[in-house]
């Protein structure tokens, strides 16, 4: 071993010191158990970097991908935020960002408390009952949904309303294959048997409707059948409370309201359900409790711990809930810490000025002589745009004026969708960007 | 000379909801000027959102004293058996918050994305190099979920080879981590427990045994839980292929073998690493994490969707594998993690694995020599990256737990070590000191743990109410789970319950 | 419950250069490939450099632990009177740090720094505003280099008016902030301290006394240090103006009246601001600050260089005042913390600047009031932004000293207020709790205040004694000016001398 | 007052009780003090914006710069470093950031014991004695030091030796006036005589040539002057400590080694000299000290306290050593952690890598047809390059291709800078900035 890394304490002589306390000749005394014939094969790895060449190589490789300054209008499943500036700095404190799982709640109480925070915040802005400490994203906790719903029900398939996420739909058919779960897609509630543990609708939809869960609900537990609301918590802040409108279990993704979308992830998987469900939800939970022992001056005070583990896959192994361990809690802390900066008039407010903005938006480019927005309900931030060219041709049009245009549905079987890009602008989409983006199409309208 | 102080706050009694004050706020909204959009109907709105109101002041006051009732890396040594709790370069943290890697939008055209794509891309290399494995996926968004995408994988294959309906068993050692037995049985698959023989490895005679065309896969942790070497794995990688069956690494613990011995040389068909341990990402208080599968040419085709690849015109993409067992995450995984793992194999390279793998294996076996004597060592011989003691003698002559063991090491500053895991060893004391912990800390451990050993003879009561120097003191584990109290709500609900019952 | 820890470690003993180990490191530096150059004759060069080394992990360790031993604004309410300790918004860091600011170059031709200059003109311009003084020059690094740029503006324009060499007296009240003293006497005046009456301001007999052809200027903080009023001083600028002399406002406590009064309308002629307190910038444990100086028409030829200006041709620059008195930085002053004030004023507008005098009045009012009875006030009236107590009862009655009080407050929690100043009240505890604080926190101090009262009075030596409950006791500041230890070397010489004299 | 502020906690409904409290009927009568007349004068300033609104107005703002990204070649007091990443974390560390001056030991160690670390590392990189906590920046601690030198000497004068910075030398005169104090600029230490307070002397100078300190040390004492050396602390990485060479007070600019440019500040004043002169040192001075009474478990402990304050301006007035109170403690806290990670090695390599590079670069420039770099000796990181046209031209063209040049010296007296831009290179100047500037000077020299 040469001088040692930055990143490794031990020197030349510290070895000597430590292997001759330990009693060996030399450090390959102590992997003598690995067999010779496979030791020290050939590794092709690029040279190591010192710290201002490895920051010169990755500022480089960040500035290949667009420019965070080129005007985007891709949402689907990722929204740019508003996020309060608080939440960098509080989550980048090492006490929280460099700790693990809080198995010594003693000393991990900020860890602690705040996944009892975020449990609270998850179970006011959902309507429900109880929440984990988050899952990986919302896919997968909507997967952990279905089994979940399974397990309660003892029913074999699960149902998909039609306009949910793809990527969502994906990740819940990979989870029940496994679980030898048969997965329907429907286009409407009246698909639902009784051979259904649940039925999984996304709200707003895929194509940015807002769906009405009430009668879905109602539909679902006709047949016996749990309903799963995958639920956009930020649309929430004006949106129904789906447990108010009859979910048995609700997911959601939390990303975009902790930081930026990092290409999709680090994400965080919302999961919360009905009291009922306590013993069968997937994951970590944090609960209240006390100190076992008064301390000298007063009373004993009130602490937060992992509890109900007996679900969980280091204790019941086999039999557990699920067999997720490490999760996402550095991104439920930002989550929390961004919805209670907000609070209650902030997220509305929010939340109505994404809607609004979202709307001017959509209506502006309607105006537009070659341009159609058709509309499927009411929506949230994402609207479908039709141009005087295919999709993907205005999908290019755009791209060559450097503006990302809308995802291009128009492979999709909704007649809407037919031909369309579908657009999202939020609240933090910069007014700049949407005259950009009027400009070009007009543009590209006249040059027809 | 002590005085009183004030009484301690009660701190976790007040909650963000019992600092509200209504009509306080911590950030302000945009008022929107344009024409106005009336809202859907109201049946589809919510009427209240109860959420704490608080100043901005307060709010990172409230998070700032938070954070210092936690301990972290940062704070010190922090030896969880298993978990590689080892210094997280700060670099790595500010290369990943680059705006042009940050505010990436996750369904950007490939072309959009080519900085991120390269770098990922030049990840996998570099892991399919670590573990011989050829094939990566990068989507696990942690170890769990990188062990259900490879037993996923195996299940495809099984089913192309038509053997699945037969083929319902998994063997899983005794000293496995949940997860292991966890994913098995997500993924649908009848759990066989193997004994561990008597030095720490599998016993090699159950395994010839229960091999047999019932069986789907082994899951081996390798290095294992207890630190040790798997021994004769490359052999047992033969009678597992033999018995028409796949070899799975729980790769866990590469960090004690990086560098100096390949899964794909031993036989192994399919593996997952843990990014957040090995690679040094932060574990942030309980991930995010990432969990990348890698395998054999022969599973490749089952890899979960996506795969980045290159393609012939030089640009790179994600790619779904033509068979794959489809998507692990809504998107591509938790890729700021996986940026801070390359930045980390860029800075250490091949030298520098080893150099990582090598301090820590001498770590704990320097460790493993300063405490010999003073606890049991169930497995008394060299170990890898970590040491599994016994608080056995400890409980027998002075009945004092491991848990309080555990509880006391606060006391003297150190975060405990993993306990009473693995499950195979009585009173287990699971220490991974890792390479980043410099000798004097690991000796300022094993002194501390020394003493305690004392202690527990001379003064057990001292370890059993232990710790007497943390925020707070031991916590009543118990009732929490027999009466939950999970949410403000229920503080509310169980404090009126309360005070009625009075 | 309680059982002894182990003993807490000597923390401050163990300084960096006691951490190192010869070899460590805690960061690479690049290897040149290139063609080599011989270095300079030796003669030139250094032999030896003795610095720590230490791993990367143990440095961050070493800093965290560092800050984990210090009470910040973050911490807790912070009511240093006079120092104006506020919430510091963390949008003002982030903005500060963004790249496109941070990394410009002080050389930088005035068109590669449009953003930063444009930035900067509009806060000279918001700062003229909000101090009915037009000209501006944000280039003193603090409050007090402010207050030397106003006094060697004063000096110029007398030496124009051709009554610098017959001017030389600066009259200053006994309640000023020692930096206004300590500058006069650097601008090479006299300093004629001036008596407050009861009331709590200036004496305007002394004043009319005093006010003759050798004074070149009156230096009045308003309001006062005494957190008062600076009662009549609209007229003492008419008597002081006939007099051929200049009033001075020391604006450190700007805060109070900011968006309700302002300095030119009252007749000063020049005036310093502390951005750093009242428009909260983080003060750093001791800076950097920002301490613009403002002025009227008639001294602005004076003004310290650079000032910015929009030109002409649109471009903003910095430019140098005909006769200005020239530079007090190399470049151009403490351009981060001027965005960060920028950002603030911004983030207020005009009824977020009143609403910020407002609260932080009525604050001080309300502490006022709850401590009233509980502590002498020698001034008993309505407060500005601040209230000084006086612990002479506690003093006298107890032989509690306010230095006590202050040592308690710590054990409550609290970090102490201002102490032993202004020197003029007895046993001063000079209290600002400014706007950022809620009335729960006022409470909260108030309630610990009067415990201690209460404590002086029944168990004195508690307080003798405080702070119990700080990282560490209450230190020998005697022996450490007795016996300078300034260094690493001096540790290890003065171990020395003391291992000898044993 | 409308409803609160994000920054005010208190609600309309707090301040009604308080003011109740209190026992007035509103805010005004707190004001009633503030003389009428005056009172609540108009205002003009821009209306509040909320924090997303002031994040895109300054982010725009930005904008506006020069891109960080683009080569530029100025060094003459401020230098592009090399700073290890882990200062940034540390010092946004808000126990650190939002602390003041330690004026309560017991719970500001931290700023205290860092305080102490950092004047240990400037006493070695400078071999001075002793060191204060910093003042503003190298220039304002360099007049502070001809102060300091003519209060020992009694002397009313100080010399500055030629290539001094000009911001130094402008803020020396500022100084020196309140003072009444006489500057003369000197070209030689020949000029010396016994009016003279001290000789400072810029090392490298401001050209970049590396100054032969020791003789101008003798010549200054050989008068009873005091040498004040004005020395980069990063080129002490490898260059002789002033105080080995003679100097008697040692300043310097910190700022870059602690972080990025930031248009010229923050800055960093270093401020050190020998032992005689201890009481007589301007700012605050960290001592090391013991705990009054031992705790129960043992002896007392070792702590830090602002000491030797009867030099400062809030005891002693107008007889204190300076009028400074707030300083730059933020940065000297940067400074200690980057110079710490650097560690001695670190340093050294680090300077000895700006040197070859800048050598490298200069040689490369050299040897372009066009071009001429002279040299005044050996230097360290800047160099002066004359082209095939004016300074200002050739300034002019590179400017045209996205490249900032080096300064324009040519009104400078010495013969070499006739003519010539002042070119920086360091360890931090990207490889492709360099290959960019070499082709555009060669590009430039074939078109003239
Ligand atoms: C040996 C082993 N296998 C698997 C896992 C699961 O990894 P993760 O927590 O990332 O899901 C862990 C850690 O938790 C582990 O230690
Ligand atoms: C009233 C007053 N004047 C002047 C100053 C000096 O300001 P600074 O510390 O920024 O130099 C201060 C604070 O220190 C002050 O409180």
């Amino acid at each position: 071993m040469a001088s040692p890394h930055p990143y490794i304490p031990a020197t030349e002589a510290d070895r000597a010191r430590m292997l001759e306390r330990i009693g060996v000749d030399d450090l390959d005394a102590l992997f003598a158990d690995l067999p010779a014939a496979f030791r020290d094969p050939a590794i092709d790895l690029p040279p190591a970097l010192t710290e201002p060449e490895l920051i010169a190589l990755l500022a480089d490789r960040a500035a290949e991908n667009a420019a965070p300054s080129r005007p985007n209008f891709l949402g689907a499943g990722a929204y740019r935020r508003s996020v309060p500036s608080i939440v960098s700095h509080l989550v980048s404190r090492s006490e929280f960002a460099t700790a693990y799982t809080p198995y010594q709640p003693e000393i991990s109480q900020g860890t602690l408390q705040s996944g009892f925070e975020f449990q609270s915040v998850v179970c006011e802005l959902t309507g429900m009952d109880v929440a984990n400490v988050g899952l990986y994203d919302v896919a997968s906790a909507t997967a952990e949904a279905c089994l979940m719903a399974s397990r309660t029900t003892k029913r074999q398939a699960a149902a998909l309303l039609e306009l949910i996420h793809p990527g969502t739909a994906g990740v819940v058919n990979t989870y029940a294959r496994g679980a030898g779960l048969r997965v329907d897609v429907v286009a409407s509630p009246d698909e639902l048997s009784d051979e259904h543990a649940c039925l999984v609708v996304q709200q707003p939809d895929f194509l940015g409707t807002i769906v009405d869960l009430e009668p879905l609900a109602n539909a679902a537990h006709d047949v016996g059948a749990l309903l799963v609301a995958v639920a956009d918590p930020f649309a929430l802040g004006i949106l129904k409370a789906p447990g108010d409108a009859g979910a048995d279990i609700v997911t959601g993704e939390g990303r975009d309201l902790a930081g930026a979308p990092a290409f999709g992830g680090p994400s965080l998987g919302l999961f919360a359900a009905g009291l009922p469900y306590l013993r069968q939800i997937p994951g970590r939970i944090v609960g209240r409790t006390k100190e076992l022992h008064a301390p000298d001056d007063g009373e004993p005070r009130t602490g937060y711990v992992l509890t109900l583990q007996a679900r969980e896959q280091f204790i019941r192994r086999e039999r557990a809930t699920s067999n997720v361990s490490t999760a996402q809690a550095l991104i439920a802390l930002g989550f929390t810490i961004a919805v209670q900066a907000l609070g209650p008039q902030g997220l509305r407010q929010s939340a109505e000025l994404c809607y609004q903005r979202a709307h001017d938006a959509a209506r502006r480019i309607s105006a537009l002589p070659a341009y159609d927005v058709p509309e499927r309900g009411p929506w949230f931030q994402e609207f479908l745009v039709r141009g005087p060219m295919s999709a993907p041709e205005l999908s290019a049009a755009l791209s060559e004026r450097e503006i990302t245009g809308g995802l291009d549905v128009s492979n999709r079987l909704e007649p809407e969708a037919r031909d369309a890009l579908l657009f999202c602008v939020t609240e933090a989409t910069p007014d700049a960007h949407i005259e950009a983006l009027i400009e070009a199409l007009a543009e590209i309208g006249d040059e027809v | 000379m002590t005085a009183p102080g004030p009484r301690r706050e009660d701190f976790g009694a007040r909650l963000s909801i019992d600092r509200s004050v209504p009509g306080r706020r911590a950030v302000d909204v945009p008022a929107w000027h344009g024409s106005k959009t009336s809202l859907p109907d109201s049946s589809l709105l919510r009427d209240s959102l109860r959420l704490p109101e608080m100043s901005q002041g307060e709010l990172v006051r409230y998070y700032t004293a938070l954070s210092e009732r936690n301990y972290g890396i940062d704070s010190g040594t922090y030896p969880l058996g298993s978990c590689t709790m080892k210094y997280n370069p700060k670099i790595n943290d500010l290369i990943a918050s680059q705006p042009g890697f940050a505010d990436a939008h996750p369904q950007a055209r490939a072309e959009d994305a080519q900085g991120t794509l390269r770098t990922l891309l030049e990840l996998r290399r570099g892991l399919a190099e670590v573990t011989g494995l050829p094939h990566v996926s990068l989507a696990p968004a942690a170890g769990a979920q990188g062990e259900l995408a490879g037993v996923l994988m195996i299940t495809a294959a099984l089913e192309e080879r038509g053997e699945l309906a037969t083929r319902r068993r998994i063997l899983v050692p005794d000293s496995a981590h949940g997860t292991n037995p966890a994913t098995a049985a997500m993924a649908g698959y009848t759990v066989t427990h193997l004994p561990t023989a008597e030095n720490g490895s599998l016993d090699r005679a159950t395994i010839e045994q229960e091999l047999d065309e019932t069986v789907a896969a082994v899951m081996v942790t390798v290095p294992n839980t207890l630190g040790l070497w798997e021994q004769g794995i490359e052999e047992v990688a033969g009678l597992i292929h033999d018995a028409g069956a796949y070899l799975y690494a729980d790769g866990a613990n590469l960090n004690a073998i990086m560098g100096r011995v390949r899964y794909g040389d031993l036989g192994f068909d399919v593996a997952h690493l843990n990014l957040h341990k090995s690679f040094s990402t932060p574990h942030g208080g309980g991930g995010p994490g990432a969990g990348p599968v890698c395998c054999t040419e022969e599973l490749a085709p089952y890899l979960p969707t996506p795969v980045v690849e290159e393609c012939a015109d030089g640009i790179v993409r994600l790619l779904a594998p033509e068979r794959s067992i489809g998507q692990l995450q809504q998107f591509h995984g938790n890729v700021g993690v996986l940026l801070r793992a390359y930045a980390y194999l860029r800075a250490l390279g091949l030298d520098g694995l080893r150099a990582v793998s090598g301090q820590a294996v001498l770590n704990a076996n320097y460790l493993r020599t300063l405490l010999h004597g003073h606890y049991d060592l169930p497995y008394d011989r060299p170990v890898l990256h970590e040491v599994v003691f016994s608080g056995s003698r400890q409980r027998r002559q002075h009945d004092v737990r491991t848990y309080d063991i555990a509880k006391r090491l606060i006391d003297h500053g150190f975060h405990p070590p993993t306990v009473y895991f693995p499950l195979i060893v009585p009173e287990a004391l699971m220490i991974e000191p890792t390479e980043t912990e410099p000798p004097e800390a690991i000796e300022a451990l094993a002194d501390a743990l020394i003493a305690i050993a004392d202690e527990a003879a001379e003064d057990p009561d001292t370890l059993h109410g232990a710790p007497w120097s943390a925020p707070i003191g031991r916590l009543d584990e118990t009732t929490a789970a027999r009466r939950p109290v999970l949410r403000w709500q229920d503080v509310k609900v169980s404090e009126t319950v309360s005070r009625l019952s009075r």
